[in-house]
């Protein structure tokens, strides 16, 4: 962690180390450790923002004492591009590949649900052949973000290898991305009414290549960590978090499955053509940080089965819907949420009629989740708030926005 | 990319209970749930009658190629339009409530418009009688034109019923609102956030300060007088040290 | 001066014994050279070794498949700027690397490379290294000290209270291992030559000795040798998610390599004691099951094979690098380098050759001192790749967990074996 | 046993390493007295343990040697300095207050001067030729024998060996119960 003494660009000196003890320790009535008899000098810690273990600009201000910690205080904001302002002045087509650059590393599912709220608006609905399409990309991309939070993960709590034999399988999921749709990052995968292009010549091959290439791939990365007794005790009963503290917190998403809620919006809600494919929701008992682990193990083997059943009964048809070439939606204003790798992701458009959307304000849920921070990190000690920061798989683009 | 700032000026719908009158087709003018057809023209707030008939210029006087003028839009079915939403649920709240209370649902989400009063109860009621346990989203929409400027929106969501709803209130600008931190803890970052963009006080918030922007940042970038290139050159010149950040 | 010289070549006594200054000085300066050498060569090793578990290349563009790459990164660091911290205790800064340095190659001095190869025999050879192992600890800690810098005060204090307490449980694992040395002769030693006479009187290596126990107290001792030097999963100090870099932060250039260096020496020193108490020291396997001539011999032609081996696969590497001009510099260096490995397989094969009978010939003295040697360095190599090892596979321990683990598991366990070392010898003699 | 002692060959103990050393430790120590900072004066307490170690070689008790280099420069000083480093004294305030008593400290040293020459010039029967004779087997045997007995026999020390580990026992203890705030 890199102590900022001089604070540059972000709080002045007003936010002083005396009442972010209070403030942090949030109005949650959970028991907070009572004060030691002899107060030994609290320690205040700047962790970040330019930290190996905060994946990306997060700044975590964490107070101490000794080695266990009392409180964090969370300060963000590094990233923050306006994309809710960048919105009101953009077509709808137009902020499309915006929704990407949110959360860079699922950037395909930002997409889904973008035009999926936009198709809602225009209560327009895309032909099955593009559900189809969309449902395989987004399964890919989960994987691919899966993936990156293990590679990134396991290298913080000190595994040095997963993250290679990660991103090496990670690769051939890029190649479909960008054989596809040109991007293999940022991919603006989807157009507002189905699809852009057709599936390449060899996307079938390559994909049912990928699901045969995969299975065994998983199978090394458990056999690396699943049974590792250090990975074990570093994860076991660290950063627990019951299921009500998280619905009551609003954290969803593979968090909120490993604590026990079996909640997900693919199931609770369908959207796209996900009510057509059958698949487990994995969920875990007591919610710590290997449950996560072992809830987001077995969701990269459910999207296997979902895009394994989606290639085979892929449907003949057009892929884009009776969308007019200008978009003008009807005034009036939706919600519409997906299932992101990270948690619920939705969007919430008001459309005055005009072609640019009146307002549209985007519900991250890397923002929400990493709210539960505080209280699934106090009473750990240090090394451990970079296991929880790990597991709560935040993309700080998502968070600032 | 030129300045667009869109200054849509809603017509100010009459507030009040307007009983929504079972003929009318036209996009809404009543509710202030919804912001009635947002055009340039200064559209009176009495129903307009002919609904296909939507005066294309809506769009931004610099929108540049579009052709301003496009002659109205061809005579597309009357688009969705919002229904008053009946259900159990909403005639308790009806008997609770009646005046400060207006339910609708448009393209099959329903959402309730409260008066102001109501809010924190409501709220709790909901979370507590009816378990709406997730409060997905706060957020808050700005209608310059309108006396009661902001739109303050709760997403909600219940586990059991998996059922969501939507609680929509009106405060004019400057006016604070009870915070809902103590019904949902996910509220402390989302008001945070709201405050942070909008403005809006939230009493009672155990710490409402900035979340996105610099704590010393003045202005609130969400709301439509804010410019899309407009910055806090003040804030920029002490603590960046360069003359603006353009 | 020259007498003195020759007159130490006829005798088997390591020279400190034989009180023969000018050959200990010697002896000194090779072994100071060949464990820089063994250091840098480690150093290839693990970026190699590391590479290849994480299906990488690691460095392959300074020399032939990167064999220069310890060069290069030397005098990467001898031409660094060496920044002192400005608060900083000047002198404290200068010493800390010193200490650390001299505690991790004074243990060398004593370390058995064979019965005359040593520098000098003390009997109390492995008292002697535990002790000066313990004050590597002061070079860390003082180090973290003088950087006035907050991480590295933290990471020098978790580091010694980390090496203080596994130093409690090494201890004990190597008394359980002398203790098997007075089996025989009623006395046991603590010399380290004695040790290995002893292993070899009793035609056991003491791994394998009351079954389980020796190899109980053997494990105890790695997994605390690992921990003693900050290595592999117990590696808190440079814990880079928390501390960053831990007690050598603020040490840059020259002197952050001494670090390096310290701790590889003390990874060799360290993994050095577990084979001569453990592992026969320089015997060769099975000295006593196949003692004939002909064993003899066909160990005998083992370093030959070894480095036959590898200029084999040097030769592989040159025959398949891509025939692209920009290659020829690299063929060129690697084909060198095989010749040289070639060269010296040669030399030692015809050594063992010309050393078979068992006379007094230089060639047979030559072979055996090679055949000894050969064997303590190949069994300090498993060490070595078993560290790399640890190094890719396993996560990192947390401090407290660490701490729970050396005095909760390691130390209780290490007494247990220690009585009942003591209990089983009492009831065999 | 050891060959060295019996080829009988010149002792260690030539005056050149002796007066190295013995000079090192009086100017370690007297550096320890002097210097302002705390880790310095550690330091040279250090240099100083480890030149006593030296001596004690010159006098072939190797046995020795090795435990004041484990237990002494090892152990303790390394908790010397921890304590230094997790209570960070400050200088200044100790300073004054020691300056005081400069007096009464020249004067304690002075009476214990005298007290060792009166010693030495009286005992100097003690020292007969200032050669002491080597001890026939290394210094391990010698101490295990003393200290557990050979064969059988109880050694001469057994007894207060046990006692002593005993009240080693007592005091580690001890130190734990106070320090940890609650068990």
């Amino acid at each position: 962690m890199s102590s900022h003494t001089t604070d540059s660009t972000r709080n002045t000196a007003k936010d002083t180390t005396s009442d972010v003890s209070n403030r942090a320790r949030s109005h949650l009535d959970l028991e907070t450790p009572e004060k030691p008899y002899l107060d030994s000098n609290e320690l205040i810690i700047n962790m970040g923002p330019q930290h190996p273990a905060t994946h990306g600009v997060l700044r975590v201000i964490l107070k101490l004492d000794g080695e266990k910690v009392l409180g964090t205080e969370c300060v963000i904001g590094y990233l923050h591009r306006g994309v809710e302002k960048i919105a009101e002045n953009r077509t709808y087509t137009m902020f499309n590949p915006y929704v990407d650059r949110m959360d860079y590393v699922a950037a395909v599912s930002n997409g889904l649900g973008y035009c999926e709220a936009v198709e809602k608006l225009l209560n327009v609905e895309a032909p099955p052949r593009a559900k189809y399409i969309r449902v395989i990309l987004t399964e890919l991309n989960r994987i691919a973000s899966h993936q990156l939070w293990l590679g990134t993960h396991a290298l913080d709590i000190g595994a040095m290898t997963p993250l290679f034999y990660t991103f090496r399988d990670r690769e051939e999921i890029l190649k479909i991305f960008e054989r596809y749709c040109g991007a293999r990052l940022t991919t603006h995968a989807f157009r507002i009414g189905g699809c852009q292009y057709e599936t390449y010549a060899g996307f079938e091959k390559e994909v049912k290549n990928f699901l045969a290439f995969f299975p065994p791939k998983i199978d090394e990365y458990e056999a690396l960590l699943t049974t590792n007794r250090i990975w074990l005790e570093r994860t076991r009963n660290v950063g627990v978090i019951s299921g009500a503290d998280c619905i009551a917190l609003g954290v969803t998403g593979p968090v909120l499955r490993a604590s026990g809620v079996k909640w997900d919006l693919r199931k609770a809600q369908p959207y796209a053509a996900y009510s057509e494919f059958d698949f487990e929701i994995p969920i875990g008992t007591n919610g710590d940080t290997y449950d996560r682990y072992m809830v987001r193990m077995v969701e990269m083997r459910q999207s296997l089965r979902i895009i394994e059943q989606a290639i085979n009964g892929m449907p003949e048809g057009p892929i884009m819907g009776k969308v007019p070439k200008v978009i003008k939606p009807p005034v009036g204003e939706i919600y519409h949420s997906i299932e992101a790798p990270k948690g619920e992701l939705g969007y919430f458009i008001v459309s005055d009629g005009s072609t640019q959307p009146y307002r549209l304000r985007v519900r991250p849920p890397s923002f929400v989740n990493l709210q539960a921070l505080d209280i699934m990190v106090r009473g750990l000690l240090v090394a451990d708030v970079v296991a929880v920061i790990g597991t709560l798989d935040i993309v700080l683009g998502e968070v600032d926005r | 990319m030129a300045e667009d700032v869109k200054t849509p000026a809603p017509p100010p719908p009459p507030e009040g209970e307007k009983k929504p009158t079972a003929e009318q087709a036209i996009p809404p003018a009543q509710g202030a749930a919804v912001p009635s057809a947002v055009e340039k023209t200064a559209v009176p707030a009495a129903p307009k009658a002919p609904a296909a008939e939507k005066p294309a210029a809506a769009a931004a006087p610099a929108k540049p190629a579009a052709p301003a003028a496009k002659p109205a839009a061809p005579a597309k079915p009357t688009g969705p339009v919002p229904m008053p939403w009946t259900s159990p649920l909403v005639e308790k709240y009806k008997s609770q409530y009646g005046s400060g209370l207006d339910a609708q649902t448009y393209l099959g989400q329903n959402y309730f418009s409260v008066d102001r009063s109501l809010i924190p109860d409501l709220l709790r009621m909901l979370r507590d009688d009816d378990q709406f346990d997730y409060c997905v989203d706060i957020t808050a929409v700005h209608y310059p034109k309108r006396e009661k400027q902001f739109d303050v929106v709760w997403i909600l969501y219940s586990f059991p019923r998996n059922e969501r709803v939507r609680v929509k209130t009106q405060i004019t600008d400057g006016a604070s609102l009870p915070s809902s931190v103590s019904i949902w803890p996910t509220a402390n970052w989302l008001e945070r956030e709201v405050y942070d963009m909008f403005g809006i006080q939230f009493d009672g918030h155990p710490d409402l300060k900035r979340i996105l922007l610099p704590d010393g940042w003045k202005g609130y970038p969400l709301r439509k007088d804010y410019g899309i290139l407009q910055q806090d050159q003040e804030w920029v010149q002490i603590n960046l040290g360069i003359e603006s950040g353009q | 001066m020259l007498n003195q010289f020759m007159s130490y070549l006829g005798s088997n006594v390591t020279p400190g014994s034989a009180n023969n200054q000018l050959w200990a000085l010697i002896y000194v300066l090779i072994i100071f050279a060949g464990v820089s050498v063994a250091v840098m060569a480690m150093n290839w090793l693990e970026r190699k070794a590391l590479a290849h578990f994480q299906i990488r290349l690691g460095p392959m563009r300074v020399g032939p498949h990167g064999l220069l790459q310890p060069f290069a990164d030397a005098l990467k660091l001898m031409l660094k700027e060496d920044i002192i911290p400005a608060e900083a205790d000047q002198f404290v800064f200068w010493v800390a690397p010193l200490i650390g340095l001299l505690a991790s190659f004074t243990v060398y001095t004593v370390i058995p490379f064979g019965p005359s190869q040593a520098v000098s025999d003390m009997n109390i050879g492995i008292l002697f290294m535990l002790g000066v192992s313990s004050l590597g600890v002061l070079g860390i800690v003082v180090a973290g000290w003088a950087s006035n810098s907050h991480y590295p005060l933290i990471g020098a204090l978790r580091s010694s209270a980390q090496m203080v307490s596994y130093e409690v449980a090494m201890g004990l694992a190597v008394v359980s291992a002398i203790l098997m040395t007075s089996m025989k002769t009623g006395t046991g030693t603590l010399s380290m030559l004695g040790i290995v006479e002893a292993q070899q009187e009793q035609g056991i290596w003491f791994i394998f000795k009351f079954f389980p126990l020796g190899l109980i107290a053997f494990v105890i001792f790695a997994i605390a040798m690992i921990a003693e030097t900050n290595r592999a999963p117990f590696d808190m100090a440079e814990a880079e998610s928390e501390l960053t870099a831990g007690y050598h932060t603020e040490y840059s250039g020259l002197r952050w390599s001494l670090f390096m260096l310290a701790e590889y020496a003390a990874m060799i020193a360290v993994s050095s004691i577990a084979v001569t108490l453990w592992l026969g020291g320089w015997m060769r396997p099975f000295p006593n099951l196949l003692h004939a001539p002909a064993w003899d011999f066909i160990f005998s032609l083992f370093p030959g094979i070894t480095f036959g081996g590898l200029a084999a696969i040097a030769f592989i590497g040159t025959a398949r690098m891509p025939a692209h001009s920009f290659f020829k510099v690299q063929r060129i260096g690697l084909a060198v380098f095989a010749a040289l490995l070639g060269f010296l397989a040669l030399l030692l094969l015809v050594i063992a050759v010309a050393g078979r009978s068992a006379d007094t010939s230089l060639a047979a003295r030559f072979n055996e001192g090679i055949g000894y040697v050969y064997w303590f360095v190949l069994k300090v190599a498993v060490f070595m790749y078993l560290f790399i090892w640890y190094r890719a596979t396993w996560p990192r321990y947390r401090f407290d967990q660490l701490m729970k683990i050396g005095w909760k598991v390691m130390l209780p366990i290490s007494l247990g074996v220690l009585m009942v070392t003591a209990i089983v010898g009492v009831l065999v003699s | 046993m050891n060959p060295a002692i019996n080829a009988g060959m010149a002792p260690v103990a030539t005056p050149g390493f002796f007066y190295v050393l013995a000079g090192l430790a009086v100017a370690s120590g007297v550096a320890v007295i002097t210097r302002r900072n705390a880790v310095h004066a550690a330091l040279a307490l250090i240099v100083t343990l480890l030149s006593v170690a030296g001596l004690y070689l010159m006098l072939y008790a190797p046995f020795v040697f090795a435990v004041q280099l484990f237990v002494y420069a090892g152990g303790i000083m390394l908790l010397f300095l921890f304590v230094i480093m997790l209570v960070n004294i400050e200088r200044s305030s100790k300073e004054r207050r020691f300056n005081r008593m400069w007096p009464v400290a020249l004067a304690a040293s002075c009476a214990l001067m005298v007290l060792f020459l009166s010693a030495f010039v009286k005992g100097r029967t003690l020292f007969p030729d200032r050669l002491m004779p080597l001890p026939e087997s290394s210094n391990t045997q010698q101490i295990a024998g003393m200290l557990y007995g050979e064969a059988g026999r109880m050694g001469q020390y057994t007894f207060a060996f046990e006692i002593a580990s005993l009240l080693l026992l007592v005091a580690i203890l001890g130190a734990v119960i106070m320090t940890k705030k609650k068990i």
